[in-house]
């Protein structure tokens, strides 16, 4: 096909759909255009793949035209919602924007010069696989969604029917995405920024409660500084070009490298808008009020699809800041984040709040492995976006199944649903083990991560203590899904088709880049960055992931630095877990009730106990939680603290050797 | 298919080897508290009689992440033997944990409840000591293969990593259930937590979790012995003197609070390992 | 004979155990006696120093209500449930109220202490 | 099967239970622990939870409270499993005879394979009950000694 | 912590003090141990005052059968019957009754009377 | 609010020896709240005192708990001479003192093993325990058993000490105090020990004597009161000084209990080389007189108060038994909430609970 065509697939169909889904108001209708959408985003995603890395230009320059409008639209529409909501830091965030952008584009004359600018999109490797991320993954969701706002409105008995207006903006975020993604003019780049803001802030506020709405404008403000710091950045980087456009395409950025002092502020900027994009400390918290969106809109955006535009922009550049202070501030800030977000997240008892934080953890851990720079850690990134992409995406999905089937969010409520839903748990077993354990893709990237975070070692130190509070929290919540009583006899549950065909799809996605990371290694990960990633295929050994020393991968023999057997160890895992998940059977004359200091009431269909008077008692099992130790409370501060300084310390630095 | 062997006897050999440990461990045990003590193979004894119990059930999935339990921990030991990744060792061997934790997880009691939190404290605080010793590895060595460690003429690592060897011998003792970090369970019946994590496992599947156990010490042991790999014996020796260690210091101290521990060994053991990572990045200059 | 024991009417008892709580002294226990168609309720406290013992000594009528002393001693909780179901005394109000199954099971005979109660136990077979 | 069977032997592991009785008996099976006796030289370790018990070492009379905590840790003791009733309450009641919340001896409650009497029971007697109840237990298994 | 140190130490090295029951080191009770009690049968003359001042009712005299029927089961040992026996006809054992399967319940047929006269 | 767990603790529990449970709800392992149940060792001891003829209590009475028989036996002797009244022999007086102390010794050496039980030393269980069965030989030897002595009967004692005795006594006595003092420097001193003590569990002085705490227990809290001060028995003669601390901690607990484990043995060998020659017991003449008599004496876990009532026969009217640890469970409704669930043994253990004393 065309490669014409394959663009305006992967950005316009979404809008085009999204269009006809408002306007159409029946339900299956809705749903066939959406399924039809999504089909055709995911075979378009294959063709670029296959298509391979290229360039594009529109020809029209009436594009850029209509851009430059939608962007004036779109920051006015936030000063009206900074004025109606009567919320002063949306409105001051949205003129630190309108003013600047104006000044640069017209006082300054810089719309001429961006006019200029080709290719306006550049996608390679990288671009591809967030292209098949966003268009994979995102059109699950959406097909998810379908079902999802479907009952989410019915339980909430919610009159007038909104799933038209949630499904536009959900189907249309992801050509926004798709753009963001494939863009090398930055100007370009900051406009599907900014729709994806937008989307963001509608999508939170969907619910229209007061705290909904609170929440949406928190994430709009704070994205809204990321985006005046990128217009800083562009505004510098054209008065440093001398008035022309070279500079202002994420090409020209990364080819100039590292060596250019003088880049590097612009540079510290733009991740600065990834950060906030990414929700790093201390911006934290606009991800998480999120969480009270639908959870379609938490799948899609903090999951896979946004927050990855935030460290993809870091990803982008991470060329640009190699061998700086830069690069190691940039991994201490993302260590930092991990460290922080997985304590917090241990204390957390909504399902959706740990999986922000969870979310923000990883996303750090990506940002770090951007920042420490090298080969080896820019694969392990890319991988963490894959694999995070698609486990987090089935943990969000499957806290919104159980949310439809327990109607609660807490983890608490979620006690014994092994019992009661055996399926969903199956599937979320699997979600959380792909989280945090070999051999799944998850941990091979936080394996490659620390195999290669020694050349920071204070983010190494950090790493490992997030590491092991990640086990904590995954574990604990696990452990509450398969609390049961002992008794036999459960039945299957069984999931609308909108929900189970997602479901399984991404269970069977875990497996399959899990087993053939070796293949997605090589096809995606060894070309993607192209100028960062040198030692290509002596990261895959066959079907394993081996991780050579210098002298190998300079063509020498010599030891290794690791080796990561995928196979081995998904046979390793089948025979530990799967076999007996099979063939280990209880028979219901071995079933005993638990030993409750002799005093249960004896059958095997109660958790009640004898105390007190002779009376009986129930047996309550309570999460723990060690809020006291790492609540937000006891522990914010301290983060607060730190994550300023970290990024306090980060522009003394730059500016100090740009000046 | 040298190396095949070479794990086949290294899972015939090991819980032999562990199943004496725990034998000669009471045994000193005992002496050291003025007592006789059982016979060395009483383990075995143990072993082979919980095999024989009638199996008592208070969930299905209990009996399941046992499996998991032990094959994780046969593979750590496999690891081990053929000299693979330490990382990915220890990254193995915190899903052999967390199987022991939603193992205790699954069944609604309350004991063993508590332990599994108590086990997932456990982790907390030996995990980052653990993979700080294989970045303190990586910084001596270059690489994270233990290959490299017992590879001959290799220098032992003891010399340059005994800040992280002091912080190994904290895991160790949580590794092996010993005061003041015997937890989560342990080996005496008297405790809060009744036996914690363990409770609700019984006859034939406390078995699996005490052949487990053997192979957790053989591994720990050989984690302990890869401190001075060249030549071996004298890391055998360190290791069953660290062993020995462990034994008097579970004589002379009580058992402390999860709290305590975590801060202690965050303390005392991430302290030690990142001072000596600091040194050895400032000696090397990076990686 | 039993020295310092004061006779008190029921309705006087609670402001004569406050005297005593005011002076610092210690409850120690109380007996039940029955007298056959009374119960004799004798309530023993320790001053310090020097460990003298007092007595407060009330005699009830075996349907008659007699009020808690738990909201003064909170240790007589104990007493009070055990005069309660060993001799039928009724107490009202007590801080924690056992029901009558403190030290009684629910299938042991009832308000054993009182003379025409429980002979004894099986236990001999 | 016949490192089995030796190890059921070798490996008695108990479960003590204070049903009512005075004190009396109970320290006397924690002195059997202790240094002095220590029979853990015969295996016996006390295990403090039915789960994992072989014997259930009961002392005092039944009550009637106890009654029912006995009979529900005995059906968690996984099978084979064996019951010693420690002390002449444990045997009879004993003293206790007349009380009126004592049911009597533990074998009012569940089956007992050994009685040891004694008030207090010595510790000697205690080890002595044991062997008398692995005798028994090889003896069912055939795993004559 | 290392203040148990010299204990313990002590204790490994100082052997342990076990004392070996039933194998070796048995220790013979007290001389005047209360372990278990006997009747002499020809002492007696069932004359009842054992039976009726035992605190755990474990004799039953049967003056008609000419039966002292003993529950060892029963028995605590406090040795209330030997000092109440006239004829010395009760002696009270140093060593401990052996443990039984099920429980004794000894029948004495008492032959002091018919000495006596 | 966190998510609770409400289990129950006991009856059947490895750290409680004895059948009480305690329902607690947690907040992770936080302690929140408490309700004991209790019941579960009572077994009716005061209507069979009524229903026996009053020479068989004192071995029901010694039954009311194995640990400190003895001094069960004792009390219900005194309590019952006091009702004709009969004055004891002065040598039954100093018997009935030494084994007192010699009960409080193994008592005392029993609960501190037990303690470091509860906080996991195993070593030092096993050390207390080893020592404590030189005392059990002791008490075996001269009163022909290790734990239910049935040493005393009304008007005086069943048993006299020989002077071979004694001097065994004495000597063992001073090898007792030897050891004990090594481990008990060990149990005040040691870094781990007091982590596990020092804060937990604390009852100030007020909150003791509002609570009518007694023993050790209300000691360790800074009150001076001991009924041994009374100068019965012998006391009066040795020259009694209570044992105080004043934190009312568990570590205070332990301090007092291991100084009254020294004292104990002091008074027994002061005892011994007072102790004057004589009769040893004098018979009662009749029944006990229609009479009522209070008695209380300092046993090992506190006060022990006992009331007899007689009518002439030879039943009494009533008999009642108030145990020291039937005064002491109050305090644990208000030392255990807010405590670690760890801390649960150690603070429950601290008040030397002795669960069939209190429900007969």
């Amino acid at each position: 096909m065309d490669l014409n065509w394959m663009m305006a697939v992967a950005i316009l169909l979404p809008l085009v759909a999204g269009i006809l889904v408002f306007i159409i108001r029946q339900y299956h209708i809705r749903g066939l255009i959406v399924i039809l959408t999504a089909i055709a985003l995911i075979i378009n995603s294959i063709l670029l793949m296959l298509h391979g890395p290229d360039t594009y230009t529109p020809t029209s320059h009436y594009w850029g035209l209509a851009i430059t409008i939608l962007d004036y639209a779109m920051l006015l529409f936030y000063i009206y919602a900074g004025l109606s909501l009567k919320n002063w830091l949306v409105l001051i965030f949205a003129l630190t924007q309108i003013i600047p952008l104006a000044y640069w584009e017209f006082g300054m004359g810089a719309s001429k010069a961006l006019e200029e600018i080709k290719p306006a999109f550049v996608f390679d490797h990288l671009s591809i696989v967030m292209v098949l991320v966003i268009s994979i993954v995102g059109s699950l969701i959406t097909i998810f969604a379908l079902r999802y706002m479907y009952d989410h409105e019915h339980h909430k008995e919610i009159e007038k029917s909104r799933q038209s207006r949630f499904l536009f903006w959900l189907v249309m975020f992801l050509g926004a995405m798709n753009g963001l993604v494939m863009a090398n003019n930055l100007l370009w780049l900051y406009f599907f920024w900014e729709v994806t803001t937008l989307c963001c802030f509608e999508l939170i506020a969907h619910d229209l409660t007061k705290e909904a709405i609170n929440n949406g404008a928190r994430a709009l403000w704070m994205n809204s500084i990321g985006g005046t710091t990128m217009i800083l950045a562009m505004i510098y980087l054209f008065a440093k070009g001398g008035g022309t456009a070279e500079m202002l395409t994420l090409e020209s950025i990364i080819k100039a490298g590292g060596n250019q002092a003088m880049l590097l502020l612009p540079v510290a900027l733009m991740c600065f808008t990834g950060f906030i994009k990414a929700a790093q400390f201390p911006f934290q918290t606009w991800l998480l009020g999120a969480m009270v969106a639908p959870t379609p809109v938490s799948a899609l955006l903090h999951s896979s699809t946004m927050v990855k535009a935030g460290v993809y922009l870091v990803l982008r550049l991470a060329p640009a800041f190699a061998g700086s202070y830069l690069g190691i501030m940039v991994a201490i800030c993302g260590a930092f984040t991990f460290f922080a977000a997985s304590v917090l997240a241990i204390a957390q008892t909504t399902g959706k709040r740990v999986l922000a934080y969870s979310t923000i953890a990883n996303l750090g851990l990506i940002i770090a492995c951007a920042g420490i720079n090298s080969p080896l850690a820019i694969a392990a990134a890319i991988l963490l976006i894959i694999f995070h992409a698609v486990s987090k995406c089935l943990m969000f999905l499957c806290a919104g199944t159980i949310e439809h089937l327990v109607w609660s969010r807490e983890i608490e409520d979620m006690e014994g649903l092994a019992e009661k839903f055996p399926v969903t748990t199956f599937i979320t077993a699997i979600g959380i083990l792909s989280m945090f354990l070999p051999p799944f893709g998850m941990l091979l990237g936080k394996w490659l991560a620390l195999e290669s975070v020694f050349a920071v070692p204070l983010a190494a130190i950090l790493f490992v203590i997030a590491s092991a509070a990640t086990m904590v929290f995954w574990a604990k919540w696990l452990g509450r899904l398969l609390q049961v009583l002992p008794r036999l006899g459960r039945k299957f549950e069984s999931l609308s088709l909108s929900y189970s065909v997602p479901l399984w799809l991404l269970v069977l996605g875990i497996f399959v880049v899990g087993i053939g990371v070796a293949p997605v290694y090589q096809r995606f990960v060894s070309f993607a960055v192209n100028n960062v990633v040198a030692a290509t295929e002596a990261f895959a050994a066959g079907w394993n992931i081996v991780v050579p020393s210098a002298s190998v991968a300079a063509g020498g023999t010599g030891a290794l630095i690791g080796s990561f057997p995928v196979w081995p160890l998904y046979i390793v895992f089948g025979v530990a877990i799967v076999l007996p998940l099979i063939f280990v059977t209880v028979k219901p004359g071995e079933l005993r009730p638990v030993y409750l200091c002799g005093e249960q009431v004896g059958g095997v269909d109660t958790d009640e106990w004898i105390t007190t008077a002779d009376q009986k008692a129930k047996l309550q099992l309570g999460g723990f939680y060690w809020q006291g130790a790492t609540g937000e409370g006891a522990v914010n501060p301290w983060f607060y603290t730190v994550s300023i300084a970290l990024l306090v310390i980060l522009f003394a630095v730059v500016v100090g050797v740009s000046l | 298919m040298n190396q095949w062997w070479i794990a086949i006897i290294a899972i015939i050999v090991a819980p032999i080897i562990g199943g004496f440990l725990a034998g000669i461990d009471r045994k000193i045990t005992a002496r050291l508290q003025g007592r006789y003590g059982p016979p060395i193979v009483q383990p075995f004894y143990d072993f082979f009689k919980l095999l024989g119990k009638s199996r008592i059930a208070t969930s299905r999935m209990q009996f399941v992440w046992i499996y998991g339990y032990l094959v994780f921990m046969i593979t750590c030991v496999v690891f081990l033997v053929l000299k693979l990744d330490l990382l990915l060792l220890i990254f193995l061997l915190g899903f052999a944990g967390i199987s022991f934790v939603l193992g205790g997880f699954s069944s609604k009691s309350p004991y063993s409840h508590f332990g599994a939190n108590r086990e997932l404290m456990q982790i907390l605080s030996y995990e980052p000591v653990l993979l700080l010793m294989a970045l303190g590895v990586y910084a001596q060595n270059g690489s994270f293969m233990i290959s490299e460690i017992v590879k001959p003429g290799a220098a032992p690592l003891l010399p340059s990593l005994w800040p992280i060897f002091i912080a190994v011998l904290l895991v160790l003792t949580i590794k092996l259930r010993k005061s003041p970090f015997d937890l989560s369970t342990s080996h005496h019946g008297h405790q809060e937590l009744v036996k914690g994590i363990m409770t609700e496992f019984s006859g034939p599947y406390y078995a699996l979790i005490t052949l487990t156990e053997w192979y957790e010490i053989v591994l720990v042991l050989g984690l302990v012995a890869l401190f001075w790999a060249n030549p071996l014996w004298v890391g055998i020796i360190i290791a069953l003197a660290a062993f020995v260690l462990e034994l008097i210091i579970d004589n002379i101290a009580a058992r402390m609070t999860v709290g305590w521990m975590v801060k202690f060994t965050w303390a005392v053991g991430l302290v030690l390992c990142v001072l000596n990572i600091a040194y050895l990045y400032l000696i090397k200059g990076g990686a | 004979m039993i020295e310092n024991i004061k006779e008190v009417k029921k309705d006087e008892l609670l402001a004569e155990v406050k005297k005593f709580a005011d002076a610092k002294a210690r409850f120690v226990t109380a007996v039940c006696n029955d007298l056959g168609d009374k119960l004799e309720v004798t309530y023993f406290f320790n001053m310090s120093p020097g460990m003298e013992m007092h007595g407060l000594r009330m005699t009830v009528g075996k349907d008659e209500e007699v009020p808690s002393t738990t909201g003064i001693f909170l240790t007589t909780v104990l007493i009070e449930n055990e005069m309660k179901e060993m001799f039928g005394l009724k107490v009202k109000d007590i801080a924690i109220d056992f029901g009558g199954h403190m030290l009684l099971a629910q299938d042991s005979p009832v308000t054993p202490m009182l003379k025409t109660g429980a002979a004894g136990g099986k236990g001999g077979e | 099967m016949g490192i089995i069977n030796t190890s059921r032997i070798k490996s008695p592991w108990i479960m003590h239970f204070d049903n009512s009785s005075c004190n009396g008996c109970d320290i006397e099976v924690l002195a059997c622990l202790t240094p002095l006796y220590d029979v853990e030289r015969f295996g016996i370790v006390n295990m403090g939870n039915p789960k994992h018990a072989d014997v259930l070492v009961v002392t005092g009379p039944v009550n009637r409270r106890t009654a029912r905590v006995l009979k529900n840790l005995y059906a968690q003791i996984p099978d084979p499993k064996m019951v010693i009733a420690v002390g002449t309450c444990a045997c009879s009641g004993g003293v206790f005879h007349n009380c009126y919340n004592i049911l009597g001896g533990v074998d009012k409650v569940i089956p007992v394979d050994v009685y040891v009497p004694g008030c207090a029971v010595k510790p000697e007697a205690i080890i002595d009950g044991v062997v008398l109840a692995l005798q028994k237990l090889s003896k069912a298994l055939g795993v004559a000694k | 912590m290392p203040l148990m140190l010299p204990t313990v130490i002590r204790n490994f090295f100082g052997g342990y003090a076990t004392r070996l029951y039933p194998f070796k080191d048995v220790r013979e009770p007290f001389v005047r141990a209360r372990g278990h009690i006997e009747f002499d049968e020809n002492k007696c003359i069932l004359c009842g005052n054992c039976a009726r001042r035992c605190p755990a009712a474990a004799i039953e005299i049967n003056k008609e059968k000419n039966e002292l029927v003993f529950n060892a089961a029963h028995c605590i040992i406090c040795e209330v019957c030997a000092e109440a026996c006239n004829k010395d006809a009760i002696r009270v054992e140093p060593k401990w009754r052996a443990p039984f399967y099920s429980k004794p319940v000894e029948v004495h047929h008492p032959k002091g009377k018919e000495k006596a006269s | 609010m966190a998510p609770r767990t409400v289990a129950p603790f006991g009856p059947q529990h490895p750290v409680l020896p004895e059948p009480i449970q305690l329902k607690i709800t947690y907040e992770d392992e936080k302690v929140v709240d408490v309700v004991p149940a209790i019941g579960y060792g009572h077994r009716g001891i005061e209507k069979a005192c009524e229903l026996n003829e009053y020479p068989k209590n004192i071995y029901l009475c010694e039954r009311i708990c194995g640990i400190c028989s003895c001094i069960h036996g004792i009390s219900y002797c005194e309590v019952v001479e006091r009702l004709w009244p009969i004055d004891v022999p002065p040598r039954a007086k100093y018997l009935r003192t030494i084994w007192s102390e010699m009960s409080r010794t193994h008592s005392h050496l029993l609960w501190l093993g037990l303690l470091a039980d509860a906080f996991g030393f195993e070593s030092m269980f096993m050390q207390f325990w080893r020592i404590r069965e030189k005392v059990l030989d002791l008490l075996e030897m001269t009163t022909g058993q290790r734990v239910t002595q049935s040493i005393s009967v009304v008007g005086g004692v069943r048993r006299d000490i020989d002077d071979e005795q004694k001097k065994k006594c004495i000597e063992v006595l001073r090898e007792v105090r030897k050891e004990s003092e090594a481990l008990i420097n060990v149990l005040a001193n040691d870094y781990t020990v007091k982590a596990r003590t020092v804060g937990k569990g604390v009852l100030t002085k007020e909150q003791a004597i509002a609570l009518g705490c007694t023993g050790p227990h209300l000691r360790a809290s800074g009150v001076k009161e001991d009924c041994r001060m009374q100068g019965l028995q012998a006391y009066g003669d040795l020259g009694f000084e209570p044992i105080v601390e004043k934190d009312g901690d568990c570590y205070a607990r332990t301090l007092v209990r291991c100084r009254e484990l020294l004292q104990a043995i002091d008074l027994q060998l002061e005892a011994f080389s007072k102790m004057p020659e004589g009769e040893i017991a004098v018979r009662p003449k009749g029944n006990p007189p229609a009479n009522e008599a209070v008695y209380r004496a300092e046993q090992p876990r506190g006060e022990v108060f006992y009331y007899a009532k007689g009518n002439g026969t030879r039943n009494l009217e009533r008999l009642r038994v108030r145990t020291p640890t039937y005064a002491n469970i109050p305090s644990l409704l208000v030392m255990l909430p807010g405590c670690e669930l760890p801390d649960v043994p150690v603070i429950v253990l601290s008040i030397d609970p002795c669960i069939s004393c209190t429900e007969r």
